[in-house]
């Protein structure tokens, strides 16, 4: 009885200390105003990492640059970022953060479609303008008033896949997609367009992105009638997948979805990636646009100053350059960090040229850009080749 | 069918063979300290982490194996030093959390130390694939199967035929008695935990030219490893092989014959079924509570 | 007097949203760690007690949350309806494979419940047409009671607070009862348990679907709350970090369960400030507390303090 | 006077050793029967048998003339037959009156709803739970160590806590395995006062003992198992003088 007393007694004193030790840790932590708030929350550990790596070191570097120049408004940016790790559940809770603990004005984050989706329930809720950098088209179809996105969707990707298809006349398609957020939506959304292009799926594998080894699958696909092979997913099992269709001896063409246009899934699949292609944003081949192309000044400066100080850009990091300056813009035009009327200038967004094409934005399209921002990139001698 | 089977087949060994060396590691530390030790996967991705970034700079190819399996073992002696013996006296589910701590620790400090990057190690011996009839397999696939045999041979010998290995099955047996007979039990754990520590960087430089590695990619290894060191029976190191090279064979069957997407779950409900017909695993000893 | 303790730590949680009303780590943070609480609560009843284990208890949390978010969105639902075909639902299931579950012991049944919760978890992945994929389900409708809806940060405390509170009644209530006394004995020895005329496999099997209908009641409010579910809320390392909060806390103490669950809560949203480092250091805390304490954090301090006492009470009586 | 147990034909092998081999007997109720012999001799096994912990080969087990073969041990519990264990079976992770408390399950029948709601007839019942493991603790003379956790316990005293819990569940018959095994001398005369007083108080004893001194004493009588067979069987007295028992003890190494 005592025992169980004291013991209570204990737990108690214990959760009130350390109740105390937070709120008051956290009350030092009150709202600077005379800045605004950029919140992010990007996949910065864990198997997506590659895409909130870039991001945020292009976060980071625009954010320093735009203060360096006197900020926006008179005021200076501030940039508060949490990791997810690629995972919804901390997503929910860092984007509660962000929103509660923080009190940004805006958000530009997002890695993943996963961790995107799982938050737009309460940045809906708490009318907070939200521009996500992640694919999936279900995070802007339907509309969501709040919530905008800069990278082209898969379904775009998909298309653009369907359309190279059909003027190579392939008509029969073997698809291989992982167990991820980003590979389970491409599917989704390869099986619903490929009867559009006339295309028929005659194998549907998948695999588990942990996986070691994806010759089971391809094995099964190469006895199969298919003229190509559709894998939709990034990180390191496309490579591996690249790899192991070298390895079977499978000679059909391969396709890669937006996922792996960075030049580590060339570095990781060596050889093996000559003659893959995939739709990517016109970052990677910037210097092979044509001179009177529009956006080949900004992707030209955004690579010269990425590369000057991280090394090798990839698409996703531009995707961030694009949220930011739609945001910046959109915030320069409201003339004040008012969320709603930031919210209502973003979407007024039109021909802003960015890494990710020219966007053109409005009350039903919240990403603004068309298929013809996507380019086709073939892998030749280990580097892009843009085809058209 | 055939020609696909033998595909299959040769999947699931080369797989299974990586699994095997991992559940293998996993017994031979439950048998020495009746420790479930969940850093196993971590061991692995040091393994591979190390050979890839050794030889990245410019250390041979051959020297970099040994320095990283040698970085491994003492990674696992570490362990064994500094977080088992201490808590010596804590229970089995305490220890879990210990190594789960470890393992946790271990993928942050590989994280600072490797980043995020993916990474991938050269071949053994060169990319041309081999054909076996209607099948193909890289050299390195023969790689891994034919290390794995000489590894788990060597494993085999080593408790069977010499003092030590004699000394820390003795231990497993009963530690008080053998400290008794005059074995030095503390070592003996430390050769455990570093020969444990040392397959699971075999495991992982053997399969690193073959798949790519992260600082998070032991997680899943350790996982199945685990998997089929209690589908073999925990506490049978030949069990654990046997383990291993069945749940990479079912996972490849499974997948190839029913269901890519579900091949892990029906990895895992045959998992379930064998133990509610053999609750201590295929090649475990059952155990009564004596009174 | 038995339930002091508890009392004290009921007032503590309604004082402290009076005096921050708008505090992040108390209205938010704190909601989710009152659902942890519960989740290692219940937990601990099976753990800490009865002295078995399970890697695989966040498939039943995924079962009662999925349940709820399917039938209220895809179906029309009504939340409370669906919460409790979740119940029963986890019940069921729960009932199934605790009988030929349970006969495994040890590490053989950590590997039991581990593969049952994989399983579960690539079912939620795997069918997405009712699932949502790895994707998971959004907007999810709210709660509300006899039409006042519960739709802020403050009611939300409230009432998961209050679920919490209740659960930890019930669980020093059956620890305090004769079925709690035979949960211990089943842990002590199970042949001794069963010569005392205990049916320990039904005793097994019952604190089993105890702990599972916990977790379902836990992921059907967590839905809500969160207006959102996904694979992620219900995998494996959560798994693990329920029964981490379980040992961390120190077995066989409800409060121990408790003050795991604010630990494991809060501790990550302290390590955020260190970023790539936060892996690294909660790794090295966790060690360090088990090595050192290997009773658990909150059993082993109390038996400080009251080893502490009694060397007080010699010193001054001799 | 009629029988309390009958045990008939009862056989138990491990893979080819047979360690109870065919082997029948009867108790009185209200008596000390005593089952010695060698290590081995297979008088646990014995003792499991009965108590349902492991299942015999062929045989029956009559008690109060019902079948106890085949029922799993917690059913044999409920008939009315508690028992100690020579390896302590303590639950040491529970005070000492809890332990006895356990020992009392089979008295009540109070539902999981009724304790997690802590209803009245559950409160009334667990009072009385309490009443009952106090006084066995009396009985067995442990009243001042109730509140103490198991594991501080002296080993004398865990031994005859294992009585004590023994008793709590008012059984028909108590099983007693080497009871006195590792107890001093006053201790020993301490446990045979004990037993004696059980038998008084209405309890029949099934003992395996190794202390022949403490077995010839208290026993009305006794059964020689060897090999996991039945040597000799009788009173006390009749025993000591059996040419074969003393054979199976002394001669034949």
């Amino acid at each position: 009885m005592y025992r169980t007393m004291i013991k209570g007694l204990f737990a108690c004193m214990l959760g009130i200390s350390s109740a105390l030790v937070l709120t008051l840790s956290a009350a030092s932590a009150v709202h600077a105003s005379g800045t605004i708030k950029i919140g992010s929350f990007l996949a910065l550990t864990g198997p997506a990492s590659f895409l909130g790596d870039p991001e945020l070191k292009t976060l980071q570097m625009y954010v320093g640059e735009i203060n360096q120049k006197g900020g926006v408004l008179g005021k200076k940016l501030e940039l508060v970022y949490y990791d997810t790790s690629g995972k919804a559940k901390v997503a929910k809770d860092v984007v509660k953060r962000l929103i509660k603990k923080d009190r940004v004005d805006l958000i530009v984050g997002g890695s993943t479609s996963g961790t995107t989706l799982a938050v737009i329930d309460i940045v809906e809720r708490e009318k907070i303008p939200f521009i996500s950098l992640a694919g999936s088209i279900r995070i802007i179809k339907p509309v969501k008033k709040w919530v905008f996105k800069t990278p082209h969707t898969d379904r775009m990707a998909a298309a653009k896949i369907f359309e190279d298809m059909k003027k190579r006349n392939i008509s029969k398609v073997a698809l291989i997609t992982g167990n991820g957020g980003f590979d389970k939506s491409g599917h989704a959304q390869c099986l619903d367009l490929a009867p559009k292009y006339g295309i028929n799926i005659v194998a549907d594998e998948s695999y588990n992105n942990a996986d070691t080894d994806m010759t089971t699958q391809l094995t099964k696909i190469r006895a199969t009638d298919a003229k190509a092979i559709l894998n939709f997913g990034f990180g390191k099992a496309p490579a591996i997948v690249t790899k192991n269709v070298r390895q079977l001896g499978i000679k059909l063409p391969l396709y890669q979805s937006h996922g792996v246009a960075s030049k580590k899934f060339i570095e990781l699949a060596g050889d093996a990636a000559n003659g893959v292609r995939l739709p990517a944003a016109a970052l990677i081949v910037a210097e092979q646009l044509p001179d009177n192309d529009p956006q080949k000044p900004v992707l030209l400066s955004y690579k010269k100053k990425y590369e000057a100080k991280y090394g090798p850009v990839s698409t996703f990091g531009g995707h961030a350059y694009d949220g930011l300056f739609i945001a910046v813009e959109a915030i320069k035009r409201a003339g004040c960090v008012d969320k709603a009327k930031v919210r209502d200038e973003i979407e007024k967004t039109k021909g802003f040229v960015g890494t990710g094409g020219v966007f053109n934005m409005g009350p039903d399209d919240h990403l603004g850009l068309g298929l013809d921002a996507f380019k086709m990139v073939e892998i030749e001698n280990g580097a892009w080749k843009l085809l058209y | 069918m055939y020609e696909q089977l033998l595909q299959y087949l040769i999947t699931g060994i080369t797989v299974g063979s990586a699994y095997a060396l991992v559940g293998l590691g996993f017994a031979i530390i439950y048998n020495a300290s009746d420790v479930v030790n969940f850093a196993q996967g971590e061991f692995v991705m040091i393994g591979a982490m190390s050979a890839i970034f050794l030889n990245a700079a410019g250390i041979p190819y051959v020297l970099s194996i040994a320095l990283a399996v040698a970085i491994t073992a003492a990674v696992g002696m570490a362990l064994e030093k500094f977080a088992i013996e201490p808590a010596r006296n804590a229970s089995v589910v305490s220890t879990i959390i210990i190594t789960i701590g470890a393992s946790i620790l271990l993928r942050g400090a590989a994280l600072l130390i490797w980043g995020k990057d993916i990474y991938g190690l050269k071949p053994f011996t060169g990319e041309e694939t081999i054909h076996i009839g209607p099948a193909t397999l890289l050299p390195q696939n023969l790689w891994v199967m034919g290390c794995t045999a000489v590894s788990v041979f060597l494993v085999k010998y080593f408790f069977d035929r010499t003092r030590t290995g004699k000394a820390i099955l003795a231990c497993s047996y009963n530690k008080r008695a053998a400290y008794l007979v005059g074995i030095n039990v503390k070592k003996m754990l430390l050769i455990s935990y570093g020969l444990s520590a040392c397959l699971g960087a075999v495991a992982g430089i053997l399969i690193a030219p073959i798949t790519f590695f992260t600082y998070n990619a032991g997680v899943m290894l350790g996982l199945k490893g685990f998997s089929a060191a209690i589908l073999g029976g925990m506490g049978n190191p030949m069990g654990a092989v046997a383990g291993g090279l069945m749940l990479g064979l079912l996972e490849s069957i499974g997948a190839g014959l029913i269901s890519s997407g579900y091949k892990d779950a029906i990895a895992f409900i045959i998992i379930l079924l064998v133990l509610f017909l053999k609750p201590s695993g295929l090649f475990g000893k059952s155990s009564w509570e004596r009174v | 007097m038995r339930l002091l303790g508890l009392g004290i730590f009921a007032a503590v949680i309604a004082i402290l949203p009076l005096l921050f009303p708008e505090n992040y780590y108390v209205t938010v943070v704190g909601v989710t760690m009152f659902f942890n609480v519960i989740l290692a609560v219940g937990l601990n009843l099976f753990m800490g007690y009865a002295g078995q284990i399970s890697l695989g208890h966040a498939a039943f949390f995924g079962l009662g949350a999925y349940s709820s978010a399917i039938l209220t969105t895809k179906f029309g639902f009504n939340p409370w309806l669906a919460m409790g075909a979740g119940v029963a639902l986890v019940w069921i299931v729960s009932y199934l494979v605790a009988k030929p579950i349970l006969r495994l012991k040890g590490h053989y049944l950590a590997m039991a419940t581990l593969g049952f919760g994989i399983i579960i978890h690539i079912f939620l992945v795997q069918y997405d047409t009712l699932t949502g994929g790895p994707d998971g389900l959004s907007s999810i409708p709210e709660l509300s009671i006899f039409g006042w809806p519960i739709n802020s940060d403050l009611r939300w405390y409230a009432v998961s607070a209050t679920v919490m509170l209740l659960s930890i009644l019930f669980s020093l209530n059956i620890v305090a009862s004769r079925h709690g006394r035979a949960l211990q004995a089943v842990h002590g020895s199970e042949v001794a348990a069963e010569t005392m005329g205990i049916d320990t496999s039904r005793v097994k099997v019952h604190i089993f679907v105890i702990s599972a209908v916990m977790a379902a009641v836990t992921g059907s409010l967590f839905v809500h709350e969160q207006a959102f579910i996904s694979p992620d809320s219900c995998s494996f390392f959560f798994s693990i970090e329920l029964v981490t909060m379980v040992v961390l806390g120190g077995m066989a103490s409800t409060f121990g369960a408790v003050f795991g669950a604010a630990i494991l809560t809060y501790l990550p949203e302290f390590l955020v400030v260190f970023q790539d480092f936060k892996v690294l250091i909660f790794g090295g805390i966790l060690m360090f507390i088990m090595i050192f304490l290997p009773e658990g954090l909150f059993v082993g301090l109390c038996r400080l303090f009251t080893h502490f006492k009694q060397e007080q009470k010699e010193c001054l009586t001799s | 006077m009629s029988y309390l147990l009958e045990v008939s034909g009862l056989e138990k092998a491990y893979g080819g050793v047979k360690a109870v081999n065919g082997v029948s007997f009867r108790v009185k109720e209200q008596t000390i029967f005593s089952v010695i012999g060698p290590n081995g001799a297979g008088k646990t096994t014995l003792f499991n048998l009965l108590t349902g912990i492991e299942r015999p080969d062929s045989g029956s087990i009559l008690f109060h003339e019902d079948q106890l073969v085949g029922l799993p041990p917690f059913k044999v519990a409920l008939k009315g037959i508690s028992r100690t264990f020579q390896n302590l079976q303590i639950f040491f992770n529970m005070s000492v009156v809890e332990n006895v408390m356990v020992g009392c399950h089979r008295l009540g029948n109070a539902s999981m709803l009724s304790a997690i709601f802590r209803l009245p007839s559950m409160l009334r019942e667990e009072r009385l739970i309490r009443h009952k493991a106090l006084k066995a603790l009396e009985f067995c003379g442990m009243s001042q160590m109730r509140d103490k956790p198991a594991d501080s316990l002296p080993y004398g005293q865990l031994k005859k806590l294992e009585i004590a819990r023994a008793l709590a569940s008012e059984p028909h018959l108590v099983l007693l395995d080497e009871p006195a095994a590792g107890l001093n001398d006053t201790e020993t005369v301490e446990l045979s006062e004990l037993i004696k007083k059980l038998v008084e108080n209405g309890i029949t004893v099934l003992l395996v003992e190794h202390n022949m001194g403490l077995v010839m004493d208290i026993s009305d009588e006794v059964l020689v198992l060897n090999y996991g067979e039945l040597l000799a069987m009788g009173t006390p007295s009749a025993i000591q003088k059996d040419p074969k028992v003393v054979a199976a003890y002394l001669g034949e190494e």
